[in-house]
């Protein structure tokens, strides 16, 4: 009877656990369609002015460290890797293997801000934060000015969902913890999963598109 | 009903596809290879992209309609840049 | 004293195109309104509630019907795109005779120069039955150059130029708005167009508002006063190329590429000079983006173009 | 008679009294009264901006207010009846109240969500009126840089996060909007049992979902350029301002549908009703309105055919801004033939719908003159892209949101309202509503540009006609407040279902208990099955 509810893990709104489960993964893939479009606009943006502006763009993408980008990309999808491991360990009700997990992909989450931090020094020393100590030596320093402007929102949008996903995350290992969820019920974990990885999926492109500009030259 | 269920293996051997991935994506790039350095590098982000999507986060075995929201985020992105940049493009003087 | 106006003039070749295509969209417009106005009214007095029309055979799906009401109004609406586009693309165009006038925007007034070398603001004063091609660019924020008697309009954008063009077919004193929202002034931003006989302009050319200067001539002056001279010379022998000939040729860059050097080309190069470099040459010219105000730069850029003219062939790049 | 306060059912609205049962309230339709209430107070905001507007014009040298104050106005009325009233109207009031108990619901989906986006809106709200009671913003509702990012000495910055913050609550509704009408169907209502308001609601969810990101970030690039200094639009450093106008319109224009979509719903869910009859083509309606959702996304341009787009971009936004109006034109038909051979009840709703046919009808046709490239290049920025916009939004929507609110009220507050005086105030409306803005097509050709606080004195006696429409229109709005207020202390006890209505929403009590249904409905026929009498075959079949 659909009054009844099967267990107390169901909200009064929906009938039984698999609604609600469902509407908890339709909840967050609706959410995160609007991600991309948020993210979408930026890229716009980068798309519009590489294609107006190449060479300038070349030229200020060599001051980025694909080293450290490199390495970054790299955390991120072990992170990607550790998360999926998360969620595999929530089908299979193994609580501690959970918060394993989740702990280790929030340190590689802090890993890559750190690193992302170590990054924005550089430029910060050498002068290339645009609106604070802008200089730049090469030609076409205004588009070049552009190009980290982009950078600077691209990346900085990026870490913001990146806090909010570790963020997210430990709340998830303390529900862990406390109990709150069981081989049935898993559904947070699995949603905020999905949020982890499209985090990771922004950098993906991010990673090419600032980076990988012309390195040849 | 819970999620499917998915082999550990099969988690780790996508990893491993997106590390050699990276790897591809950066060597590509010391080659000038013209107009399609962006081309490949888009093309590397895509496959990596997909492969994140179906497996990590089971689109794969998800319903239609998650593969029907998951197509409409790239497919209203797409509208975005191809009439934005139509106009780009065009911008002749006469 | 009520004396009401209900259609504007027209003054201008384009004006009476326009209209004709307005009129049409009326045409169109009163007949869908109509129909559905006096569908919904007499519908809804015969078949009130109580009358005793027929109510045999209604039915709710008439796929024929919705097929017929789709394509009706995508057949129609593609007719009209057809003729629309065609006169859009006639009113980006100009004539080649088009004779220029460059107008400068800025908040809040107009800025006109005439190749001749008058000076004026707020006014425009044009030829008779002569097609005129407007080189507008904005000092600060957007504008928009707009002349109702004329049916033209065009945003006025900052670091770039647009262009407009007419050509007048009555004398008489019009209207000129700026259209486009561009702060505190922007409802003051107006002036007058003024339409003359051809003969009458060029007395105006050669009256008070003439300088004596034609627009190429105060270029050239500010050629010799930012110092461009020392570096091209006419007979190729400075750090920098030749100017002469350069106007609309193709140029070749250092990275290979080939532009066409139109006044954005030219814009470009004394603005921000590195974006485009001459192959061959060196990125040694300076910027004069804090020295050069838009109407001096389009002084510059009539005179690169007068030396265009010059000798177009002699230069082989 | 006095009706006494029925007590006879525990129903939302007295299921605890306290400020706190209200404002921590999960209740959908909780929700839906507290947006009523906010949308209702940014519009009267909105409604005083445009009389300050409407006084100053009716002199040519704008002796009222000065310059500034008039580019604030005409701004801070743009941005208030655009994001604060008419985007959240429908879908967060009558959209939050109906879409559950339309499906056989007990709630949203996420019912806290939904109470968050209630507070996204008010703190957003907070953060506009701020900026507003500060000394305004007078960057135009369009926000265009460079003006906004460089050169307004105004309150950009707390309008754009205001906007950018509000835009969440319009991304939250939609969501939860989408997931409901996915998972939770009462058992039997299929996708084509649906009722259109339905239908509009998840196209309208889709372009909320799809859209409103984009300007979200948009507005925060121009923020970021007025905070740093420096910034992507900025053509000093080679940016190009036609790309914000890009971005810009990438939202505003599917927007628009965000504002008539739901409006389009409940004139189907009116006219069906009040013609007694099924609706004329139902799927060709629920295609119309989804196709009206994605094509909506492909036309932006047609707002920049004279800002130096290129000219080919500018023939193919005209020719996709042709095609989004079939689907319009589809809709148009099929009311019209709903009503053939139907019997129809003039009651105060179905006056609206029919308010909202006609003046739509002439909002969009004029749309098409302005879709028109060589006619927009003459007309744009003039008072014809005035006219034409309010005949949609105000004699359009909002005449949709009148509707709305008359054919709910008593589902929402257990009472009715005074037909004759409710008559009246929609026949005011109507006449002031033309009176006001069918000068301004005249204006508009004329050459009258719009944002003009001061102009040529050819153009008063139509500004001033203008002007005496608004009053009259703003006399319109204001009967309405108080017969619906009379209503609630007064008003006859409106019984179950007041107009014999089809739908689920109609099953339960009036009003509706907090959990919407006592027993979950299961649905067996489709939409709008009217039955009185109208379809002789039906009658005769059985
Ligand atoms: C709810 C709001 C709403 C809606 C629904 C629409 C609907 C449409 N709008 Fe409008 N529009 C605005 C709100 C809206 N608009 C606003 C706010 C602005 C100004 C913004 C600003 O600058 O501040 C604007 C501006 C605007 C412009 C830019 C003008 C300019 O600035 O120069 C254009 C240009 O193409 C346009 C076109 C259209 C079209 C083609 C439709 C179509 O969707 C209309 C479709 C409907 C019909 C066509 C009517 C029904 C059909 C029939 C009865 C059948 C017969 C039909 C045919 C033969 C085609 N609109
Ligand atoms: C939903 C959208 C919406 C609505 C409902 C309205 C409603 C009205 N609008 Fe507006 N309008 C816009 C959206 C809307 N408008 C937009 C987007 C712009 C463009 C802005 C820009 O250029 O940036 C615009 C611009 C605009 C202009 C052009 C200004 C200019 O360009 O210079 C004019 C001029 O007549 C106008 C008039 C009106 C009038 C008379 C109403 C009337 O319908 C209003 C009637 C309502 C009332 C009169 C309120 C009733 C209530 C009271 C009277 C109570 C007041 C009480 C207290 C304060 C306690 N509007
Ligand atoms: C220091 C020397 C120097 C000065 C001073 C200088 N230029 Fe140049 N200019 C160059 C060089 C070198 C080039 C070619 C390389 C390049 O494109 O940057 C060039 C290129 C140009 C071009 C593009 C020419 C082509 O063939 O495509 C134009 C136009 C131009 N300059 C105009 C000007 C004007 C106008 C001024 C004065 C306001 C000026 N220059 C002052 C050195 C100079
Ligand atoms: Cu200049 Cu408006
Ligand atoms: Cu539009």
């Amino acid at each position: 009877m659909a009054n009844e509810h099967s267990s107390h893990y169901v909200a009064h709104q929906f009938d039984d656990l698999e609604q609600q489960k469902e509407a908890g993964t339709l909840g967050m893939w609706t959410f995160l369609a609007t991600e991309i479009l948020f993210f979408g606009g930026m890229f716009m943006a980068y798309f519009v002015y590489r294609f107006s502006y190449p060479d300038a763009f070349a030229a200020a993408s060599h001051y980025m460290d694909i080293l450290l980008g490199g390495i970054n990309t790299g955390v991120l999808l072990v992170s990607s890797l550790t998360m999926a491991l998360a969620v595999h360990a929530a089908q299979e009700g193994k609580r501690k293997q959970i918060i394993l997990f989740l702990i280790i992909t929030m340190v590689f989450g802090v890993t890559f801000l750190v690193i992302k931090g170590f990054e924005y020094h550089h430029k910060y020393v050498e002068h290339l934060v645009p609106g604070w100590n802008f200089e730049y030596k090469g030609p076409n320093a205004g588009k070049a000015e552009i190009y980290f402007i982009l950078y600077f929102v691209m990346t900085g949008f990026h870490a913001l969902h990146l806090i909010i996903g570790i963020g997210v995350l430990s709340v998830i290992a303390m529900m862990t913890a406390r109990g709150n969820f069981t081989k049935e019920y898993y559904s947070p974990v699995e949603v905020s999963g999905l949020y982890w990885h499209f985090i990771d999926i922004v950098w993906i492109f991010l990673y090419p598109l600032l980076y990988l500009i012309h390195v040849h030259k | 009903m819970n999620g499917h269920v998915v082999s550990r293996k099969v988690y780790y051997f996508i990893f491993a596809a997106l590390m050699v991935l990276l790897i591809l994506t950066i060597s590509m790039a010391y080659f000038d290879l013209g107009p399609f350095n962006v081309i490949i590098a888009l093309v590397i982000a895509i496959i990596k992209a997909t492969l994140v999507i179906l497996y990590f986060m089971h689109v794969r075995y998800g319903s239609r309609v998650t593969w029907v929201f998951v197509s409409a985020g790239f497919f209203w992105l797409i509208i975005m840049f191809t009439l934005t940049m139509s106009d780009f493009v065009t911008r002749f003087s006469f | 004293m009520f004396n009401i106006p209900l259609f504007p003039t027209e003054a201008s070749t384009t004006a009476s195109r326009v209209d004709l295509l307005f009129f049409a969209l009326m045409g169109i417009i009163v007949f869908f309104t109509a129909l559905i106005f006096v569908g919904v009214i007499f519908f809804s007095i015969r078949y009130r509630q109580g009358s005793r029309a027929s109510r045999k055979g209604a039915t709710s799906e008439n796929l024929k019907l919705e097929l017929v009401w789709t394509i009706i109004p995508l057949c129609i609406t593609m007719g009209i795109f057809a003729w629309a586009s065609k006169l859009y693309f006639d009113m980006h165009v100009p004539p080649r005779d088009a004779m220029d006038i460059y107008v400068v925007g800025k908040q809040w007034m107009w800025y006109i120069q005439h190749p001749e070398g008058n000076r004026e603001i707020d006014e425009l004063h044009v030829p008779l039955g002569k097609p005129v091609r407007l080189i507008l660019t904005s000092q600060d924020v957007i504008h928009d150059f707009f002349i109702p008697a004329f049916r033209v309009k065009q945003d006025v954008i900052p670091g770039r130029y647009t262009t407009e063009w007419f050509e007048a077919t009555k004398v008489g004193e019009y209207h000129l708005f700026c259209a486009q929202y561009c702060g505190t002034g922007h409802a003051q931003m107006v002036g007058k167009v003024i339409v003359m006989q051809p003969w009458e302009y060029e007395q105006w050319l050669s009256g008070k508002s003439s300088t004596g200067a034609t627009m190429s001539s105060s270029g050239e002056q500010l050629f010799t006063q930012f110092g461009c001279v020392t570096c091209h010379k006419s007979d190729n022998t400075g750090r920098g190329p030749s100017l002469i000939g350069l106007f609309g040729q193709k140029v070749k860059l250092q990275t290979g590429q080939t532009v066409v050097a139109d006044m954005d080309y030219i814009r470009e190069s004394i603005l921000d000079p590195t974006a485009k470099v001459v192959a061959t040459y060196q990125p040694v010219m300076p910027t004069f983006k804090n020295q050069i105000d838009q109407a001096q730069l389009m002084q510059l850029i009539e005179y690169v173009k007068s030396l265009g003219k010059q000798q177009t062939a002699s230069k082989g790049k | 008679m006095e009706a006494s306060e029925s007590t006879d059912h525990v129903n939302y609205l007295n299921n605890g009294y306290g400020v706190k049962s209200w404002l921590l309230t999960t209740d959908h339709k909780r929700i839906a009264i507290l947006y009523l209430i906010s949308i209702t107070i940014f519009f009267m905001i909105g409604g005083f901006f445009a009389l300050v507007i409407r006084l100053t014009l009716l002199s040519p040298e704008g002796t009222l207010v000065s310059a500034d104050t008039y580019n604030k106005m005409f701004t801070m009325h743009g941005i208030t009846m655009i994001f604060f009233f008419l985007i959240p109207s429908i879908p967060a009031v009558f959209g939050n109240f109906l879409v559950p108990m339309m499906i056989g619901a007990r709630d949203l989906a996420f019912p806290k969500i939904n109470l968050l986006s209630w507070y996204v809106y008010i703190v957003g709200g907070m953060f506009t009126l701020t900026a507003m009671v500060m000394g305004g913003v007078d960057t135009g509702w369009t926000f265009y840089t460079p003006f906004s990012s460089g050169y307004s000495h105004t309150n950009v910055v707390p309008t754009v996060i205001g906007v950018f913050i509000l835009g969440f609550s319009s991304i939250l509704t939609g969501l939860n909007f989408i997931v409901t009408i996915h998972k939770m169907r009462a058992p039997g209502l299929t996708w084509f049992r649906l009722p259109l308001f339905i239908w509009a609601h998840y196209a309208t969810s889709v372009i909320q979902i799809l859209g409103t990101p984009v300007i979200a970030i948009t507005l925060a690039l121009v923020g970021f350029e007025r905070i740093a200094g420096v910034g992507i639009f900025d053509p000093n450093i080679g940016g190009d301002p036609i790309l914000f106008q890009h971005l810009f319109w990438f939202y505003s224009h599917p927007a628009v549908y965000i504002m008539v979509l739901p409006a389009m719903g409940v004139v189907s869910e009116v006219v069906t009703c009040f013609s007694r009859r099924k609706l004329f083509g139902y799927r060709q309606m629920a295609f119309a309105s989804m196709a009206i959702a994605v094509f909506g996304f492909l036309v932006w341009g047609h707002h920049m055919f004279v800002s130096g787009q290129s000219v080919y971009a500018g023939m193919a936004f005209s020719a996709l801004s042709f095609l989004v109006a079939i689907p319009s034109a589809v809709k148009v038909f099929n009311w019209t033939a709903t009503l053939y051979k139907g019997t129809i009840r003039f009651q105060t709703p179905v006056l609206y719908a029919f308010g909202f046919i006609g003046l739509f009808t002439i909002g969009g046709l004029t749309g098409i003159v302005l879709a028109t490239l060589p006619v927009d290049v003459h007309v744009h920025d003039t008072y014809f892209v005035i006219a034409h916009f309010h005949y949609i939004m105000v004699g359009g929507a909002v005449m949709g949101y009148m509707a709305a609110l008359h054919f709910w009220w008593p589902k929402m507050t257990g009472k009715l309202y005074s037909e004759g005086w409710s008559k009246l105030a929609a026949l005011i409306l109507f006449v002031g509503f033309n009176l006001t803005f069918f000068p301004q097509f005249i204006l508009g050709y004329l050459g009258m540009p719009r944002r003009y606080h001061i102009y040529p004195p050819e153009f008063q006696v139509l500004n001033v006609l203008s002007t005496a429409g608004a009053s009259i229109l703003g006399l319109g709005y204001i009967i309405p407040f108080f017969y619906l207020m009379w209503s609630l202390r007064k008003g006859k006890t409106a019984g179950d279902n007041p107009w014999n209505a089809k739908g689920l929403e109609w099953l339960t009590s009036s009003p509706p208990p907090t959990f919407n249904f006592e027993k979950t409905p299961i649905v067996n026929e489709e939409a709008y099955a009217y039955t009185d009498g109208v379809f002789e075959e039906d009658v005769a079949g059985g």
